[in-house]
């Protein structure tokens, strides 16, 4: 295993001591593994709270700032938040407008959130959740436990901040946030898998001619292997089970062609071609674009491609300022 | 000299001997989760159940609740993904039904496995054949009412057999998760992919219940 | 070789297709291989251009923008662009007040924006040079071609394009680049070797355990290699060199701490501690830090570290608003 | 039947000879290229080559000079990097040289190459030791005029014999690059970790005089 750490059952804390010194917006509580903005949001307006294991950054704790989130927990590398944590960043972080969690549907974030949300409710602090389950990889049925959240927590999190910021209440945020979510579909890929600093190893095994299509942002391998192939051929792999799982056609989206970790911006922005054109042959308007690893799996090389419905009242919290680390324009 | 109760030392015992047990099978827990899931299983249950042992080292338990409560809350605290909650849930109701006493015997014991249960399945809502710890636990809980049935007028042997059985069937239901495709947790994202590997949290639940067979044998 | 890619020899312009429709604010000439902001700069105020080989992606395509650059000459992966489009971009983009030519130093770099240069001065266009050349893995003597430009190159275009923006003359603005330029100092590691598409395999071997340190940005291998080594003890060799070549003790300091493109951000924050806490031991102070992959070499794992002197000059010019794809704050 | 100089189709056949070779050789001068520098040296080459081969299919060329500028501008202006614009002076001057005429001779071929040398001296500033295409080039350049000297009185073989020992000579001038280290280019940066590789410019040099020898001969 080759990365820039030391001892691994320490990686979590450390970089977000690193972090908390070179980012002077954020308060990071290294204890707690809370990180805060350091101008907390004006009394009376509702508090945006996310999280989740770590090795996903930029996500969460990079998003933390205004316009976006007030607090980002995270856990041990890909192992969600415990309830302590997320029930220190509510109270925290509620400005007397509520607390909306925003949490992606995995079996330990959404167990830990719930018994965070029991006891922030004991606490009197309203606390509403917003689960996103995008992953169109995954079927959702009785047979899984539904949907993974990907992608489109990102886009939740800059248009439910946006709102927030705005003073909207918690009932309307919330309300908002749950569109976008159900209006957004996810598929990823995987050229090499990640390694889990504990575990010291690859999580799974790739040959340099194949790839997974259908991957998590855990290492979980994918749905199928697939011999290798070239992006033009990539990008329909991704495109048709999002295409196919909800008519986007003739509507305007937001395209956010995500990097996995270790995705030179050249590939992410060689893809986005790709998709822009398959998008664009189906007559599917694309009103904003986001590049970049924004939602990352560690060292995981491969992409992710998330369409979002778009209309005007979500594009005008899209433009909306947002200042933090990892998503920053208008301020 | 078998246990014909539990007492707050052989508790605290039971705790430390499965510490050590998940900390020197951690590496291969994180392998099974590696397979379908996402290589943490071991760690997780190393860093909690250490966690579980430094809060008991801390602040020394008067009661049998204390001990379980203790873990559950530690684990709870400390683990975080899927098995937090789920151990945290499965301590925490059988620290409730063991009561503010001292000793907590076979008949106490196993209303409090149901309890376990009922809370991990409440919080989890995974069936048995869903491919997760339930299908190693359910059966242990089973094995366990069944064999203290067995003792007509409960002996001294009670509690050592009924635990006996219970890991016995705990580890009959683990091997029974490896041709199941899950049905919970990240395994399910697999698919039919999740077939023929073994079930990491089923195989940590029989080790819990190894290890309690160990410390009051 | 696994990348997101179609033909190798497509990349460079398939990668800046994409970002033509990706990224509004830019205008792209995929012939010409240039990228231009969409909105020219104001008549009478200084142009920037600079370029270099592909690969180092957001750097400099992705600097182009209000605040930074003017236009970003794209040549093939690890190659120097050629002088017909430096020439192109030169005479584009000047407002009668001139154009800042921001070169790394490298032979071929130098040798292309030099002919370019004397082409546009026969076109009666003012060029000026600033050679960037702050690698001190590389000793600065008639033995080499000279210092390498890697990650002061970022902070040069960073504020000399504030300087531009403000209205500067070109005199000013290359005084000021020749400065932050002189000021800089940069020292990086490899955990891995990159793979040039049309190579197809690594350029170096690294075994797994170990490291090159003193790498450049080209997949040239470093000065050495040594056993593999804890993020602590890979801190001060990367500063060690740095501080012993220019005493930045008592001063302030920018601190950039850069990924190679495959390294998680995790990881970067992580190392950036260690830094940060090497130099309050030393009693130098960080005025501002910069933590991210800003200039890659493609699909590297490591880190580069720059320090810069500061001063208020500086650090205003370094404060003032920038809206790139790369870099973008307070606009 | 040897060539007793050159001519407009004789230069475009060397051109385009040379673009079959280094596109040939891409893969191993690019290897050369990864032991000491940034693996492209071999797509670099093919990539201008075949522009200048494109070029010359576009717009037939009249003059002697018109096949060696438009051959030097398409490599300036499809290259980059060090090759783009040392081989792109190499062919400019070496056109300049040739002047408007159809034919080159013997010795106006050995001034061009001299002009070609210099010219390539002046954009790179590297001399002869510097474990760069210089250390091809220059043996080559001394070994034609040594050549053509000897022919006293210049017989039709000269321009074959010259070319020939020019190209052994740099062919011993790239060979001789292996033992050293590099001052120029980027296989400066390696320090002593340059020595015991064959430099690829050098390389790629020795093969343009081994392709002006095949398409003479
Ligand atoms: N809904 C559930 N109910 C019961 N057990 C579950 C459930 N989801 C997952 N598990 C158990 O948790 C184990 C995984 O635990 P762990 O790896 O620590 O957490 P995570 O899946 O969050 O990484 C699985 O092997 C399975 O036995
Ligand atoms: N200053 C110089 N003078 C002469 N030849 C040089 C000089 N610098 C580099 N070279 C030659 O150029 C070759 C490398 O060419 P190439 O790989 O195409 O360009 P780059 O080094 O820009 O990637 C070297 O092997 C060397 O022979
Ligand atoms: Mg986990
Ligand atoms: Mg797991
Ligand atoms: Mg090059
Ligand atoms: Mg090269």
């Amino acid at each position: 295993m080759k990365k820039l750490i030391n001892d691994p059952s320490d990686v979590v804390t450390e970089a977000l001591t690193g972090m908390a010194l070179a980012e002077p917006g954020l308060r990071v509580d290294a204890d707690q593994r809370v990180v805060y903005r350091a101008e907390p949001k004006d009394a009376g307006k509702v508090a945006l709270v996310s999280g989740g294991g770590s090795g996903h950054e930029p996500m969460h704790g990079g998003f933390v700032g205004f316009g976006m989130l007030d607090a980002a927990c995270a856990g041990e590398v890909f192992t969600s938040p415990v309830p302590d944590q997320i029930l220190a960043a509510t109270r925290e972080v509620d400005r007397g407008a509520g607390v909306l969690h925003i949490v992606k549907n995995y079996t330990g974030d959404v167990m830990n959130f719930e018994m965070a949300a029991e006891l922030a409710a004991a606490d009197d602090v309203q606390v509403q959740t917003v689960v996103t389950a995008d992953d169109v990889a995954v079927e959702d049925s009785t047979w899984t436990a539904g949907r993974r959240g990907v992608g489109v927590t990102v886009l939740v999190e800059k248009i439910a901040g946006a709102a927030a910021e705005a003073g909207l209440s918690l009932d309307e945020v919330a309300a908002l946030a749950r569109r976008v979510s159900e209006g957004g579909r996810s598929m990823g890929m995987a050229l090499t898998s990640c390694t889990v600093p504990a575990a010291g190893k690859p999580t799974f095994d790739l040959p340099d001619d194949e790839m997974e299509i259908g991957i998590g942002i855990h290492g979980e391998p994918g749905r199928h292997r697939v011999p290798l192939a070239p992006a033009s051929q990539i990008a329909p792999m991704l495109l048709d089970p999002i295409l196919g799982d909800l008519d986007f056609t003739g509507g305007e989206v937001i395209c956010f062609v995500n990097g996995m970790g270790a995705t030179p911006e050249l590939e992410l922005y060689l893809m986005y071609g790709e998709i822009a054109k398959l998008l664009q042959e189906k007559g599917i308007r694309v009103a904003r674009s986001l590049v970049g690893s924004y939602m990352t799996s560690l060292d995981m090389a491969g992409c992710s491609v998330t369409l979002l419905r778009a209309d005007d009242e979500l594009l005008r919290w899209w433009d909306s300022p947002v200042q933090t680390p990892g998503l920053r324009w208008g301020r | 000299m078998p246990a014909t109760e539990w007492t707050v030392p052989l508790l605290v015992d039971w705790i430390r001997t499965y510490a050590d047990d998940v900390a020197a099978a951690a590496d291969d827990l994180t392998a099974l989760d590696s397979a379908i899931g996402d290589a943490d299983h071991g760690s997780n249950m190393k860093r909690g159940f250490a966690a579980a042992v430094t809060a008991l080292d801390e602040k020394p338990p008067a009661t049998c609740a204390d001990v379980l409560k203790t873990t559950g809350m530690s684990l709870v605290s400390h683990v975080g993904g899927a098995s937090g909650p789920l151990y945290g849930t499965f301590f925490l109701r059988l620290g409730a039904a063991a009561g503010t006493e001292t000793t907590v015997d076979a008949t106490t014991f196993g209303a409090g496995l149901h309890a376990a249960l009922d809370g991990v399945r409440a919080r989890g809502k995974a069936e048995v054949g869903d491919k997760t710890l339930i299908d190693a636990l359910t059966p242990a809980v089973e094995a366990y009412d069944a064999a203290l049935a067995k003792a007509a007028d409960p002996s001294d042997d009670a509690l050592v057999d009924a635990i006996a059985e219970a890991t016995k069937a705990a580890a009959i239901g683990r091997d029974s998760t490896t041709p199941l495709q899950a049905r919970r947790g990240r395994a399910s994202y697999l698919g039919e992919r999740s077939v023929g590997h073994q079930d990491p949290g089923a195989t940590s639940m029989a080790l819990l219940f190894a290890a309690a067979e160990q410390v009051t044998r």
